[in-house]
């Protein structure tokens, strides 16, 4: 689960990392009070689940609050790389003496957390590590020890954070591990870390990440579910359904990550685009075949659909029980191509057989790409 | 030969009283696994298509002589599970369960490293080597004996693969599902080495998908394999930033791209295959004849 | 330090681990009250940093009040292996239909904690492990991963605790070891821990140590120093010096807990017997020789000091400065034997020569036998 | 030869601005100790006796080419300070600091033993192989190079029997002390290992003290050893329940007694002293002429 800015800023201000005392508005209106609220100079900051949003011009400095309420407005008008602002943060403007950069990550490769620190705050992060790799620090941490207080120091002494600060930073960067631990978070990030005039650190950006496989220890979490942004997303979510929504018309029902992706792959290699990506998982039962058709034929965009599935842990038989009940229920209107292999695999295509399939278009395919090119062809119609 | 598992493979099922444990110990058993040991704790003493069950592994193991240990536990008790395993000194776990929260798994990945213990998975359906033993949940009719390591990171993708293979009459030495998700404990890298090791494999198909450098790091270590091996890439149409069902299979940045991966083994010397029906095309090219 | 029983039924009730509802007495007056308030059956207990107290007799079940006030009495009284009682803990009497052991201590020899479970509960623990071992199951803990599920669940499997009480022994099991990780516990022991009528399980005793070296962690601990029962032991360890009382007449003060225990051995040796132990430590300042000095003074049983002293990273000079400032400041009827030897000895003796003693007795030494042959002698008068 | 330390030594000094540490490391410097480094976090570049001083370890052993580390610095940091050595790849590192909390140690022993470091300590006095390098707060002066092996729990006990050794003419080849707490990085019978395969040492003296089982555990590896070893047990009159100044030093119920130590190492051929006097008088009657 991705964290707004300002959701980031609550958990880390309720784990005593100092945070701006800003406020979200969800209308112009509301942002002119509460830069009101502020005396008037203030930073309006989009809230969206991605980075980039300063370039795209979704923040603005303003003067008062007049200035606030328009920028508000502009911001709120915004769609940020596909994502459209829902609400703008509007916090005092900070005194920066200093900008620093403080991240704790999850490294895949070392298969360890990475602590990063650096002295060059406010920039891309990737972009320092290029061109100035002195001035970032990476300490990987041992997963069973957890971070260490030489850690701390070192990433200070080697990210050249001024030796005034070492200790401050030092502190405040073990609150932002206890935050990544507690949350079970693969991304904890500030940026900048603002050394204001008063001669505190203050998160004056923050981004979090958390592990969607450990949201049961985190049943209240307040977050975005950047997998969720479309109305179908959100569906497939409370339907427990792994689905991603893509701009072709091709809708696509699979079991495993890796064959979905390929036949998505495939289906672009017969000159179609695929409409999403739904995995049914292993050991599907006729249920989730069920919901998951239901929700690509809700698709309006769906021209056809083609249902891929190689047996393993799923049985074809479920699959084609699933299919059926979707037909024998639902007014199915596109053509639906269907290629069954593995485990009861014969099973399934004995009961797609024998079945009355009303005026339902369903056709079977052998192979992988000969299911692809005729899922594209009658897309086409 | 064949990698990790054989006929001397003596498996025990972690939570083998439950639905998909059951469902599966019967299919190793009918491809010939010797299953000889189920845990789950507080049904000791049942029995399960006729294999004891035990509350502990430590029990199953010093009675039961187990050496492998496949995990079929929920969620949130499967690292746990693992460790057990790891603790009762099995040499190689196999853990099928998906879900597994990311920071259990950086702990459980370390301690089986620090402990000298192979993980396969988790998030992955295991390992078959056809005609000695199945220890996953693959389809165990597809697969045949021959000369072909396969190694990847997804399921049913591998199954197509292992599929068209036997179909052409090119049998498998050992077919090692490593798993999908971000944190796993036998990466591409190692099993790679196996092979190489490996008398019987003589070419070596690696299945990778998008998200992560492991087959970058991959790349890099065939440059020093005598074995000829044959790429695929999945993903290669898939958006960034969104995560393609694997919890591992995104790409974040300018890391995780089917491009950059096919680029780095492009400059390994592997020819990277567009399709199913090409990857076995390129290794029949290779086999020796 | 030690908890005595209520002090650690008390952070066991905090950390939710059930206790019976006992409070303590310092009187046999108060001792009355409170069974009157548990509606007279009651159970009386002497509360002493030891075991062994049932069979000393210092534990008395009552039918009511006035038994109650009776035994409490005679409990206040004793002395129990060396300990004063000083108070006794009432509490009701429980209606006992099982009884375990649960502890966690650390194992020196395997360098890790160790969980022990029993379902011979009551009887000493010890005993049990050797005549019915089958029936005591000990699970050794990763430092570094802590207390894992399945570890609790293997002890209680191998205690044979009934199947029906795994699931809240192995919750009970945790909270004794959150309780043994927070309180830096050396040991954390419930014995016995009881299945009492209502189906609950109750930890019935409770007996707690914990880690000196933590506790500056642990600020406002509430237990007793058993190392301090004897007032000049108190007086020692405010004064920040590892001393122990013992039974003879010669004072000891040495540097190094092996060279001092050996001079108490060579006491020994020579027919007589050691005041004390007094361990002035590694690099020793003359303040520290100073104190230890002023402390065996005040001991009326001392008849003779030996200075014991080798110098490694204590230097001789030091000790010497120690030793004259305390001549000068204190009356010293007590004739001293010093042994200085290694680091700065040589000008440790040579500030001992120069200086005006006035009228105490200070002999020297050459070697570790004629130090403690001398003393001995001297203490004979 | 002698073990773990020799002329090749390069030693850090962690804690070097401390008083106790600037002390030794001046003490260790007459030595003739190659002392190279020194940590303390926030002083870098400051030097100490002529030593430079870093910020980090990591910084110190890159710089200084150290393999080595003794640590002073105070207990509520000591365990961390370990722990930065391991991580930072040193493969002795010698603990001097006394009061760190049992639970911590516990932790840096079990992490050092996964790491392959050598941890010698906590609460000791560290080792010298005399003539070629000193670690720790040993008097130097009182050592001379020799063919007797010395391991001791306690400190000052030990330079009372070096100096009579020393005196009679009896060099020493290593003197290690292990230190006087409950949980120790280095115990008796890894030190006994040492020496059984050093080709210089000929005999060992062993210094245990009540509390624990390490004496009779080494009394057990001493029976398969070629190498005459002597004992010597503190505390015979110690009484029960009293920790005597170590926090190791303790009697507790049956375990840890005198009587236990002195009968196990009776049962190896282990003759044990009574004074300090006979352990060299023991020695004597055992080197080779």
């Amino acid at each position: 689960m991705k964290f707004l800015e300002y959701q980031a800023k609550e958990i880390f201000a309720a784990a005593g990392i100092p945070t701006p005392r800003g406020k979200v508005a969800k209308s112009p209106g509301e942002a002119r009070a509460i830069a009101e609220e502020l005396g008037g100079k203030a930073v309006v900051k989009a809230q969206v689940p991605i980075g980039g949003r300063g370039k795209a011009g979704g923040v603005a400095v303003v003067a008062d609050a007049g200035q606030a309420e328009k920028e508000a407005a502009r911001i709120l008008s915004m769609e940020i790389r596909g994502y459209p602002v829902h609400e703008v943060l509007v916090e005092p403007a900070a005194d920066i003496q200093a900008e620093f950069y403080l991240g704790i990550t999850v490294d895949r490769a070392r298969q360890a957390p990475v602590l990063i620190v650096s002295s060059a705050g406010g920039m891309d992060i990737e972009e320092v590590a290029e061109t100035q790799p002195e001035k970032v620090a990476k300490v990987w941490l041992d997963p069973l020890l957890g971070l260490l207080p030489y850690q701390v120091r070192e990433a200070c002494y080697r990210a050249q954070v001024p030796a005034e600060l070492v200790k401050p930073m030092s502190a405040l960067i073990e609150k932002v591990f206890r935050v990544f631990k507690e949350q079970d978070a693969i991304l904890v990030e500030i940026n900048p870390l603002a050394l204001v005039g008063s001669g505190q650190l203050v998160a004056l950006d923050g981004k979090m990440e958390t592990d969607d496989n450990a949201s049961f220890r985190h049943p209240d979490a307040k977050g975005v579910d950047e997998q969720a942004e479309h109305p179908l997303e959100q569906k497939a979510k409370e339907l427990g359904l792994s689905y991603v929504k893509l701009d072709g018309e091709v809708g696509i029902v699979g079991n495993g990550a890796g064959l979905v992706m390929t036949t998505l792959d495939m289906i672009q290699r017969s000159g179609g685009r695929a409409a999403n990506f739904l995995d049914i998982g292993g050991g599907a039962q006729a249920e989730v075949v069920r919901n998951g058709l239901s929700l690509i034929l809700s698709d309006p965009a769906v021209k056809s659909i083609l249902i891929n599935v190689f047996g393993g842990i799923t049985r074809c038989d479920e699959v084609a029980k699933g299919l059926l009940s979707v037909i024998q229920e639902m007014e199915v209107k596109v053509p639906i191509v269907v290629r069954l292999a593995g485990t009861r695999a014969k099973e399934g295509r004995e009961l797609l057989a024998a079945a009355d399939l009303g005026g339902v278009r369903l056709e079977t395919a052998e192979s992988f790409q000969e299911a692809a090119r005729k899922a594209v062809e009658l897309a086409r119609g | 030969m064949s990698i990790l598992i054989d006929t001397e493979t003596r498996v025990l099922v972690q939570g083998i009283t439950g639905r998909e444990g059951a469902f599966h110990t019967k299919q190793m058993l009918v491809y010939g696994t010797k299953v000889v040991a189920g845990v789950t704790p507080g049904k000791g003493g049942e029995r399960v298509e006729g294999v004891p069950v035990y509350n502990t592994v430590r029990e199953a193991v010093e009675k039961e002589g187990v050496n492998t240990s496949i995990v079929f536990v929920p969620p949130r008790f499967a690292a746990d599970a693992v460790i057990e395993a790891i603790d009762a000194g099995i040499r190689l776990v196999v853990c099928i369960t998906e879900w597994i929260p990311i920071h259990e798994m950086l702990q459980v990945t370390a301690y089986a490293r620090a402990k000298g213990t192979r993980l396969v998975g988790p998030n992955c359906p295991g390992l078959i080597s056809p005609g000695k033993s199945l220890v996953g949940i693959l389809p165990g009719s597809i697969f045949r004996p021959g000369p072909v390591g396969i190694v990847s990171r997804s399921g049913t993708l591998t199954y197509e693969v292992v599929n068209e293979l036997s179909t052409r009459g090119i049998g498998q030495s050992t077919c090692v599902g490593i798993g999908g998700d971000p944190i796993i404990g036998t990466r591409f890298i190692d099993v790679l080495k196996l092979f190489e090791a490996d008398p019987e494999t003589e070419a070596v198909v690696m299945i990778g998908e998008i998200g992560g450098s492991d087959e970058e790091e991959a790349a890099e270590y065939i440059k020093s394999m005598t074995k000829p091996v044959v790429g695929f890439i999945s993903g290669r149409t898939a958006p960034p930033g969104k995560r393609m069902g694997h919890a591992g299979a995104i790409i974040s940045g300018k890391t995780g791209t089917a491009e950059s991966k096919i680029e780095a083994l492009a400059g390994a010397g592997v020819p990277v295959a567009d399709t199913i029906n090409q990857i076995a095309d390129l290794i029949e090219e290779r086999l020796p004849r």
